[in-house]
């Protein structure tokens, strides 16, 4: 169950690996596909719980990090959170 | 016996190192040989590219080439000055795992997913050296085994580990052109 | 080992500090400041291995004064930078020439904008500085060795005015020793042996001696070293022309722009115009009765270099008719700001000789 | 349930930062920037505040920070910061320098200008190397460290010893707070940032010159992969250089 989730700009993103070290609970790994500048990018899996962890070590400044006050019912996708409207 | 080529890409990618392992191998071959490198002032992710000119003896060359026989295309980011200095009908080796090989006219276009070789050869970081070892095949001015040698010389003490997959990764570059 | 085995792959930086080590130069110091650092990184790898020693300076303005110090010392020394990292520099450069101390200085520049910082200077008193001006890797190598033979010759700082092509370019180039003949010992330096013996040396740019042996005095020793620089003067300077015997154009170019004008002289010479180059290869002392006579039937002389007008003045004082002047360089940067911009490179020049010829 | 509207609650980056910096991947001194900014719009302080930018990869931040800023010679932001605060006391000033620009081409201005107690804060980035020019010795270079002008790792024997700026600047009077933190972890951004607020708090009460040396990972300049910044940075330079806000000795 995710308290939380991520918005992730993957084109900024230089696959520095910081966020992934970072995450406590740690559902951040790194994608197979490149970005167009070929740098591999952060990947979302459940659990997160918007602690703003990847955030604050992002060189690249690519995660947006929200909470659900309520958790969701159903676990969110693995892979890239869409960006979530509002 | 002369040769040109301006290797093109994004810092990063190993551009500068082709070109210096390719420069080297032809002079520790007897030939001589000049090789510019046109870099941004960042590290990484800025433009990136290099002219190398090989030639028997008396060597004249301008540092920046006014025209090239042949051009690599590691990146499409920045590579129009490179396109735009190859002659009509002049070689176009295009890092196809990456840039797109429909965009290059009026050139003889060859398609290598460098990216791709290189994993396949189990040296992920080398597709540079995948490119290397194709354009060498193409052109014969030195053989695979003299990019080795001088590769090996190059690659500072702190990177050595990576010399075993820049070896695979010139064999499989030439292997497809041989293949081809 | 054939001459062709013994060439090594160097870049200008590499092949500058294997030259500079073949001439004996062991002391460098320097602070790192692109291109140029590539110059202070070879240094500190290499100087060491031959028994030298290369400082990394905190800044240039003790880099200079480091090897000022070393060559009191009687060491053959050198230091660089850009024009940015010279401008620190400048005082300590006054100091050197009104000293008498040798020392080889490589501008290892961004671009042409240095050329009034190397051949006016920016420090105090009356002093010039022979600056060479290589066009390429391997007459930097050749310059290198000549420059300390000079500055030990003249006892001055003496300049290379290198650029990022030169500091960048590689080429396989055989750098071997290279004989000027001898030079007077260095009595002059400082090792501590006259002290206690009443004629215990001093160097000072007032050079007002000791109380039992008095100096010549600012006055004295100030007329002298400018005699000096005037003998400097009458038979340093140096130049090369390139097809300019029938020459109606005549191009004026120094340094890697050179180089370019060659390839487009050759270019236009095949589509039947009568061009020529003409190249200052000492930018100080400037080359002016060579230009005299370079220029005597030239109908068109037109300057040439990255900048907005600088060596247009030496020009302007020597060709044969001032009239026949025209300045056809400019300001051109690469973005980065490191190097040069678009207007090196043989279709501007073409354009530009030209239009001026038309 | 209902579908839970997910709140923001963190942004990626302040409206301040109006670019890229095209930096290298697992640099530190993006994160120094994005806390100070912040620290500048939590203050309230952004439109009277002027930075005073030294020479490093940081330049490259002078094109994308919504502040007003003065790109200074190598080394001289002390020194113009100086004369910024003493005619427009109003301001707030804050330099911003990395160690070569610093402690290397600038010791003189830092120092003076701290034992001067100028009503200003300076922010040191050290990262051990020149990072712009790929990753040169420094005076802040710690012994051992790899560098492209010290290749067998700093030996005193030859090279002397590094320079610990926060230590000799917390020795001088008119010094009103001096703090050192690391941007290689979550946790070190966040007490970074707040090392940077009381910087500037003081400032604005006028208790005389404060500084904020912040470690910034640099793997390009020490031959790491760009993920392993963090722990060289743990391992080499905190040991050099430790964290936390330093004793002032030099009290009036």
């Amino acid at each position: 169950m995710s308290r939380g989730t991520v918005s992730i700009d993957v084109e900024r993103c230089k696959d520095c690996d910081l966020c992934v070290q970072a995450c406590p609970p740690k559902v951040l790994e790194m994608s197979a596909e490149v970005n167009e500048m070929g740098y591999r990018f952060p990947v979302l899996h459940d659990g997160c719980t918007g602690c703003t962890a990847c955030q604050l070590v992002c060189p690249d400044y690519v995660f947006q990090v929200y909470r659900f006050d309520v958790a969701p019912d159903e676990p969110h996708p693995p892979g890239q959170a869409a960006a979530p409207d509002g | 016996m002369r040769d040109e080529v301006i290797i093109t890409g994004i810092g990063g990618q190993g551009i500068q190192l082709m070109a210096k392992t390719l420069a080297l191998a032809a002079t520790r071959g007897g030939l001589q040989a000049m090789l510019t490198s046109d870099v941004g002032g960042e590290m990484r992710g800025g433009p990136s590219q290099a002219s190398v000119v090989v030639d028997d003896e008396g060597l004249r060359a301008l540092p920046i080439l006014p025209s090239t026989k042949s051009v690599v295309v590691m990146h499409h980011k920045h590579s129009a000055f490179a396109l735009g200095r190859l002659v009509p009908g002049g070689l176009a080796l295009v890092n196809s795992s990456v840039a797109d090989p429909a965009a290059i006219r009026d050139a003889e276009v060859i398609a290598v997913p460098a990216l791709e070789i290189a994993r396949a050869a189990d040296a992920p970081n080398a597709a540079g050296f995948v490119m290397l070892g194709a354009y060498a095949t193409l052109r014969l001015i030195v053989d695979v085994a003299a990019l080795g040698e001088a590769m090996r010389e190059l690659v500072p003490p702190y990177r050595a580990q990576h010399v075993a997959a820049n070896l695979r990764a010139l064999e499989a570059g030439a292997g497809t052109v041989l293949a081809a | 080992m054939t001459a062709a085995t013994a060439r090594q792959l160097h870049d200008g930086c590499a092949a500058i500090t294997e030259s500079a080590i073949a001439a004996g130069c062991r002391f460098f110091a320097g602070y790192p400041i692109s291109p140029f650092t590539g110059l202070l990184e070879n240094m500190s790898r290499r100087l060491p291995e031959a028994g030298g020693h290369c400082l990394n300076a905190e800044s240039e303005i003790e880099a200079v004064n480091m090897a000022l110090g070393a060559s009191a010392a009687g060491a053959r020394a050198a230091t660089g930078s850009c024009g940015q990292g010279l401008a620190l520099m400048q005082e300590a450069i006054a100091e050197l020439a009104l000293n008498e101390l040798p020392l080889v200085i490589f501008n290892m520049a961004r671009n042409q904008q240095d050329y009034f910082q190397a051949t006016r200077g920016g420090g105090w008193g009356d002093y010039r500085t022979l600056t060479l001006a290589p066009k390429d890797v391997p007459e930097a190598v050749e310059h290198t060795q000549l420059l300390f033979h000079l500055a030990d010759r003249y006892r001055a700082p003496v300049m290379l005015y290198g650029d990022p092509l030169i500091a960048q370019t590689h080429v396989s180039v055989d750098v071997a020793a290279r004989d000027f003949g001898p030079l007077p010992a260095k009595d002059w330096a400082l090792d501590g042996s006259s002290g206690g013996t009443g004629h215990s040396r001093q160097i000072w740019t007032w050079a007002m001696g000791k109380a039992t042996e008095p100096g010549p005095g600012p006055d004295g020793h100030w007329r002298a070293v400018a005699a000096k620089f005037d003998e400097i003067a009458g038979t340093e300077a140096r130049s090369e022309t390139y097809r300019a015997d029938d020459a109606e154009t005549l191009v004026v170019a120094f340094g890697s722009a050179a180089l370019f004008v060659e390839h487009v002289v050759d270019e236009l010479r095949a589509d039947g115009h009568r061009v020529g180059l003409f190249r200052p290869v000492t930018l100080w002392p400037f080359p002016g009765d060579d230009l005299a006579a370079a220029t005597r039937n030239a109908s068109r002389v037109l300057v040439f270099e990255l900048n907005a007008g600088q060596m247009l003045d030496d020009v302007r004082q020597f060709t044969h008719d001032r009239g026949a002047v025209r300045f056809i360089g400019g300001v051109s940067i690469h973005a980065s700001g490191l190097s040069f911009g678009p207007l090196l490179d043989v279709g501007p020049i073409r354009e530009r000789i030209l239009e001026a010829a038309a | 349930m209902t579908e839970a509207a997910p709140r923001l609650v963190a942004r990626d980056r302040p409206d301040l930062i109006l670019g890229d910096h095209g930096l290298c991947p697992g640099c530190g001194e993006p994160l120094a920037l994005r806390i100070l900014l912040e620290v500048l719009e939590e203050l309230d302080i952004v439109r009277r505040s002027v930075g005073v930018v030294g020479h490093g990869c940081y330049g490259s931040f002078v094109q994308i920070m919504d502040v007003e800023v003065l790109q200074c010679l190598h080394g001289r932001a002390p020194s113009c910061a100086t004369g910024i605060k003493r005619v427009r006391p109003g301001t707030v000033v804050f330099t911003m320098q990395g160690d070569g620009d610093m402690v290397n081409e600038g010791l003189q201005e830092v120092l003076h200008t701290a034992a001067r107690g100028e009503n200003v804060t300076c922010v040191l980035l050290n990262n051990g190397v020149f990072g712009d020019t790929g990753g040169h010795q420094t005076a802040t270079t710690v012994v051992g460290q790899r560098t492209k002008t010290s290749l067998d790792g700093r030996d005193p024997e030859t090279h002397g010893y590094p320079i610990p700026l926060a230590e000799l600047v917390a020795s001088l009077a008119g010094v009103c707070y001096v703090a050192r933190g690391a941007v290689s972890s979550a946790g070190g951004v966040a007490r970074t940032k707040r090392m940077l607020r009381s910087a500037f708090e003081h400032q604005l009460a006028g208790d005389g010159f404060g500084l904020v040396e912040i470690l910034t990972m640099c793997p390009t300049g020490w031959f790491v992969p760009a993920g392993s910044g963090p722990q060289y940075l743990t391992s080499s330079l905190e040991a050099a250089y430790p964290l936390g806000e330093l004793p002032l000795r030099g009290q009036p």
